[in-house]
């Protein structure tokens, strides 16, 4: 259908862009047309990217939630059959403050999710499509890639747990080598070292990966090794210039495990796509099987 | 270039001082005058003075850079940003002071007065005492003598100006001192001059 | 832009068909970026299609409405100036229960609002819009018109007022003669005859308009006449065979007057459009200048 | 095809009659048997008997073009149908009745057992009695004599069912009757013979 | 005095006897007449028809201390009362019904027509289907023969009905039968007439 | 403080009588001074007496919830001192439908509980504060008494888990012995006899804890002596006739352990008084110690 | 019935107190046992006390309010009897933030109202018991009186109306002559002298009375003068010390009109009681007859 | 004993001179220190120095009997105090303010960064305007220069700090001077030491 460009915006553009890029790898849309219970994005609260939920009560009394997110329900809805992948994109008004405080807004955001029995080709293939995605908006972007199994690995061996791996993470996030620092002095932990050392793996995906810095962490951690050849098997052959190694980038590791990474564009003060593996959400919420996705935040290209 | 918010008064010309160390010198800066914004279009830097409770939103909406604060408003607003370095300098700490001698009415609301209403929120939070609490812009060491208050929440310096009315810290929050920020994309595209600060300012603390 | 069938929606196609024919009219899009205080939809609750409406409370704590509706938003937002117009269309997601007690759900609303100085023509071209939206859906339609002023006119006629009025107005809606001569009989009203009249002219435009009942009806009631008169310059200019004369469709008097219609597609039960003219929904917003509008419910379609 | 829907029961029957009268026979709907649905192919009309209280949702999602039942369903489920014809028949009224000597305790919620909710609920909102309502499905009449309520809400047609369980009326809401009523769309596609029924049936009833 | 509701129809004459049988007589139900309640002061016993979904609720409130339902009433209504005895009469199943060679439209909601509303959203919610409900009060099965509706969730006893339909039984849902309840508070105070009424069915039933 | 009777109303003695009992009885007032986040409710959902719970948005944006219970909140704001119990006593206004579907209504509750290192002679004394509380309202009334623990117990020996154990649970609250004995039949549950001989152990207490059924269940499962021999050291010391055994008498597992138990009054269709021991919602509440309590419902007397 | 103070707490026994005093004067308790619609609400919403009311959605799918306020309710519930008036009191739990942008908090709020054919006598009446019901709160306190009709004549008398009339209530409110001068002067508005007039007859009410100020006002605008002796007739009889005239005290003109009272106490910031009459109110919600009555912030006593 | 609230600054000092010269001296509050409390037991009265933007809520919540402070921030905060006099000095308007040149974005959210965030909020809530409120603390003007917002909505005195900084008034709000005003409790028990300072400066007032 030939659509006259005067009578879409450049919202709906970007839309059937990524749309045909989507469909052309195999994904098919997904369309969210029932409201979900607020106990869904309750329990799994910190999944969301907001706080702020708009709640109302249904005809027959149960409290729903205006979608803050897709993803959970396409996950609740989402049926495991082994050995197979449901791959869907989807494109849905949701509902959030831009900033907590802010007043709500209708939001459209955009994403994909590849749900089932995952591996490495299909982390890869979500990834170069986050790529081309970025690709397709601007000229100047930057994927930050990280890998949650690696730092959660570093941590375990640093025997950080509670409070203080959850504030190790924080500093983390912050880039707050001084805030590792003081938490490892403060609670007697040795080998802070370490997490400094996965700190210093960052940059150039290419350069890292074959860098002194990975080798040198690699060889105070053995049990590393194998975590670091899974993800050189899926970021080498993307052969990208655009995408870095950055073990800040994380998500919350009650729902998110393996790659998590966010995308970047020149001028925009904050991510404008964000994703990563989630095989934790989709066992809380009690199915089978492991996934990976990724949004884009439409409303911040405005 | 590089845009970097400074925050105004002692802490700010401090931090001006590592930075002009660090190679990155703005000698229009020094001049007399009411400019806001000081460039060097030799080495691509741009300061400028902002109260230091904006350092923070400027940096996080990516209209500065890098800049610097206390931790108190990193805690306060909770800005989506790289907290790169502890500048070991602005040294304090967040606390409850009360007057000498007083103890908690635990029939009501205990009435709080404060400029840090997050800070205040989450620590009561977390102890489950109720609060009714006002927020004040400065002198918050009036509020209890007035009655204004119960307590305050506020930056204990020295702890001169609590003794001085009569007020004693009876719990510490936190500790407090100044941190270099960078905005998380500005990060992605500016990261080799963003690191060459960082390096040097780095170096000079320890060397002090 | 060439866009693909295989990733646009049936519902999408019918959009954006619908967008070219009403940007080719001279319409351009309004989008409702913001949501709207509960108070704007309570003040003109009976405006409203439906009567659930999703409130919530936002960060401000002000109590706030999930749009059950666009045209209260396009109204309130609008400037008159004087001896100008302003065309807007809409598609946009809307909030309601299909049916009461029916759970919410999101549904994709279209329409159009001509606001401003508005004369015949542009009423006129409405009633033109709102015939080809039905033509680029269906090949069988019907586009039923009436005339509030006319209904209002013959009511006065009767001195009915008050309850009586909203009792006779209702049964006018039902087609419920019956009930007319028992409301007349136990309030005492007189002329009747008036009413049931009325309601005799009823079918095929063209024919109606030239037809003996509605001569009858002018004769016995002189007022009628340049009603009528005006009627007449509106609808014969459109030439159409799917217009109805019906003078049970109605909407709310407080809000609307002149003409009102509905449009029915075969096969589907209820009907699928309905607009009119609400110069009065516009004073009660405090705006000045008249307004004419219809929507599209493209649930109904499915 | 014209598809009706008819009331089962003594209305129904009644009804058909009238139908038929008008010139839309069906002889098949007299033949025994269990069957749900009869047409008459020649005279393009299908005819189905349900529960008197679905008849309006028939109408109304258009699975009939046109129906009978009584006023009291069309005030209870408010279809958005026309009501083409009142059939004069079916003639009762929607009352409230209680226990001879009832007196209203006015310091709690009334207790009224209905089949007729919306109607209910409808009547005591306006006169701003706070109401316990109990949904009952029949046999209404027991419930006072069982005090599972004060009173009741019901179709009164002699008064005899009342009578025999020392209840009364205390209040009249509404007189019934029979209606034709007719979904909106197919009226608009099928408007001739629809009007030819109505035509038919009014002209008997004025006959009779 | 115990208060027996008993649910009209064949079922509750089946039941009847069972209670006279052990012993509860009430010879003046057995005379003709339309009087609803039916006394037998001698043994202290008083029954009464209501409609079947009716006697849920009112032993649920305590109108009537016992009463006799099928397993589909309890479930759709979810009374809190005592299910004392499954009386192994009244066996029929719940299930879902639809035209043969039906095949589930995916892309929109399933049109369910029942009278079991909470049966039905509770059977689909468990499988995630998103269903359009409409509620009908008889004559289910004709509801997708007039496409009213895709399928129906009934009361299925021979599937006689269905098969006159040319509908089948797509999925079944639950067994159901008769129960014998009791109210909850009434047990506490009348347990020993009401468990002598239990005990002596119980044994009809085994011997039978 | 003398007060003329002609200004209190009887829900207002009876909250006074029963003041002064539980004063006496070493309990202090407590006061809900402030609404409670929906996620206390919200995460302990099934502890509530009633699925709805008024929800509202505060000026800060949180979610709150409107008492539907006090227990909850006294719980979360409880300390826990070694060696000590809390004993607290309160009369609120509640927020909850009358029955399912019906509207919210403001119901006036009365309970008390003693929280912390609590023993036997706790139990004993919040039982017997139960009978007082019964008979201050009424001459003819029933404590059902029922000990979860044993139940527990029986169903762990009959090795009866998962939906079995669930579906158990409610056949034996509903003491439909037929559907204990179906179930146990389709999931092969062997040891059915041992549930069925416990719900034989039913009447007064003291007939009961003497009785044959008791015996003869003590038999065939030794495991339950012990368990016996503690609710006798509990209920004997009582000495009153109105106390039942019932082990119909459940509460969710997840929050109740030991002795719960049900009052009746006779002409009320429902349980007036309900109570039990809840360790586990403690536990759950991240807290330490034991708690037991009971609520009466006070509307139910109007 | 005697009760132990040690089981009342403070405010229950000021409830008491103040149950018995009013009750003695012949009012009977009213208790509001159900919600109201929010609309009731709303459309009244400038005579609530504060902005923000909890809504809830009933299970019946209405959108309710949770009690913000007790007086709206009595008279939406009130029956007219020419002849008569009704006479209640009440306390009840409210629910509003303390200030705005605070918390939800529940408050006792206790007040009366007289409805009906009430006349001077009934004010008078109601005045003695507002003084009566400070008095047994405290030693130190005033009840400050203000009478709207004079200042709507005042206010008529100079033609102000529309906003300045809105800008001029503002600025006698705060007493801020300056501002009364600004805008008579901005809106040339000439008898701005006649406001200010009014303004000075301020104090002690015996005195005000007599003064010269009040004389000199009559002088100047004779048709003060029969309001003026009305307002003698209510005041004189009550030969009280603690009753200062003061003409900024105001009520919401659309729901005030004649007498309107404020009451303080030594040592709490803002008012502890308000009032006044409402005949205007009980129109709008579609009664007869005239009401006053008063509320007592329970709360601030704290 | 009556306690005043004036606010720091030189708006302040005016303010003090003003009420000493109208008989309500305090020499201690002259002497260098760093006293925060000064009172003059003899003439009963307490000054205290606070930040102008807290005057408001110290006499609102009666810490203060009375205080003085700018209009600009009764509008912001809405006391609920009575304002007894214009003391003409402190004057100023508040305004909006844009780079030179600007033009309205109209297709999308107008960014504003201000101090007054009611203020802001009324005005563009009642032109239809949807904003993005930035929330600063100082130096406003930097906001658009640094391309942090759109617009300025701030406080403009002679318009200098504006011009230098490339910015004019696009808007006039309302104009701004200092207010004497007073608690409404503490107005009724001291109504005659506060009525005789209001006569004595407004006097002061007329005669400059």
């Amino acid at each position: 259908m030939y659509i006259d460009d005067s009578i879409i915006s450049k919202e709906e553009k970007i839309i059937f862009t990524l749309r045909a890029l989507y469909s052309a790898a195999g994904y098919t849309g997904y369309r969210m047309n029932k409201f979900e219970a607020y106990d869904l994005y309750m329990r799994n609260k910190d999944f969301l990217v907001s706080d702020g939920v708009i709640t109302f009560t249904d005809t027959n009394g149960r409290l729903m939630a205006l979608k803050p997110d897709v993803t959970l329900s396409i996950v609740k809805n989402s049926r495991y059959e082994s050995g197979h992948t449901e791959r869907l994109y989807y494109d849905e008004k949701v509902y959030r403050p831009a900033r907590p405080g802010d007043p709500f807004r209708e939001i459209t955001q955009m994403g994909l999710e590849n749900l089932g029995d995952i591996g490495n080709g299909d982390i890869t293939g979500v990834l170069s499509l986050a790529l081309q995605s970025l690709k397709a908006l601007t000229e100047s972007f930057v994927l930050d890639v990280s890998c949650m199994d690696l730092l959660s690995l570093v941590l375990d061996e640093m025997n950080a747990a509670g409070d203080t791996r959850i504030a190790l993470l924080n500093a983390v996030k912050e880039k707050a080598v001084h805030e590792i620092r003081s938490i490892c002095e403060k609670n007697g932990i040795e080998k802070c070292d370490l997490l400094l050392s996965l700190l210093k793996c960052e940059g150039r995906a290419k350069d890292v990966l074959e860098g002194e810095a990975l080798k040198a962490l690699c060889e105070k951690c053995e049990a590393a090794l194998p975590v670091v050849e899974n993800l050189k098997s899926i970021l080498v052959p993307l052969e990208n210039e655009n995408i870095n190694l950055d073990f800040s980038v994380q998500s919350d590791m009650r729902y998110y495990n393996g790659i998590v990474f966010s995308g970047f564009m020149e001028g925009i003060p904050s991510a404008v796509l964000r994703g990563g593996q989630y095989d934790r959400l989709v066992k809380r919420v009690g199915k089978k099987g492991g996934a990976i996705g990724f949004a884009l935040y439409l409303d911040l290209l405005e | 270039m590089l845009n970097v918010a400074l925050p105004k008064g002692r802490l700010g010309e401090k931090v001006l001082a590592m930075f002009e160390k660090a190679g990155w010198e703005c000698p229009e800066i020094h001049e007399p005058g009411r400019k806001l914004i000081f460039e060097n279009a030799e080495n691509q830097v741009r300061y400028f003075w902002v109260k230091p409770s904006d350092v923070a939103i400027y940096v996080e909406r990516g209209a500065a850079d890098i800049g610097v604060c206390g931790k108190d408003i990193l805690l306060e607003y909770a800005p989506d940003v790289y907290e790169l370095l502890d500048l070991k300098t602005g040294i304090c700490r967040m606390a409850v002071a009360a007057p000498k001698g007083f103890t908690d009415p635990k029939d009501r609301a205990l009435r709080v007065a404060t400029k840090f209403g997050s800070i205040t929120s989450r620590h009561y939070a977390s102890t489950g005492r109720e609060i009714d609490m006002i927020h004040l812009n400065g002198s918050i060491e009036l509020a209890p003598i007035l009655k204004l208050s119960d307590v305050i929440v506020d930056i204990v310096e020295t702890g001169t100006t609590l003794r001085e009315n009569d007020l004693e810290v009876i719990e510490n929050i936190v500790p407090i001192s100044a941190r270099l920020i960078a905005n998380k994309a500005s990060y992605k595209f500016k990261s080799g001059v963003i690191d060459a600060i960082r390096r040097s300012i780095e170096e000079q603390i320890t060397e002090a």
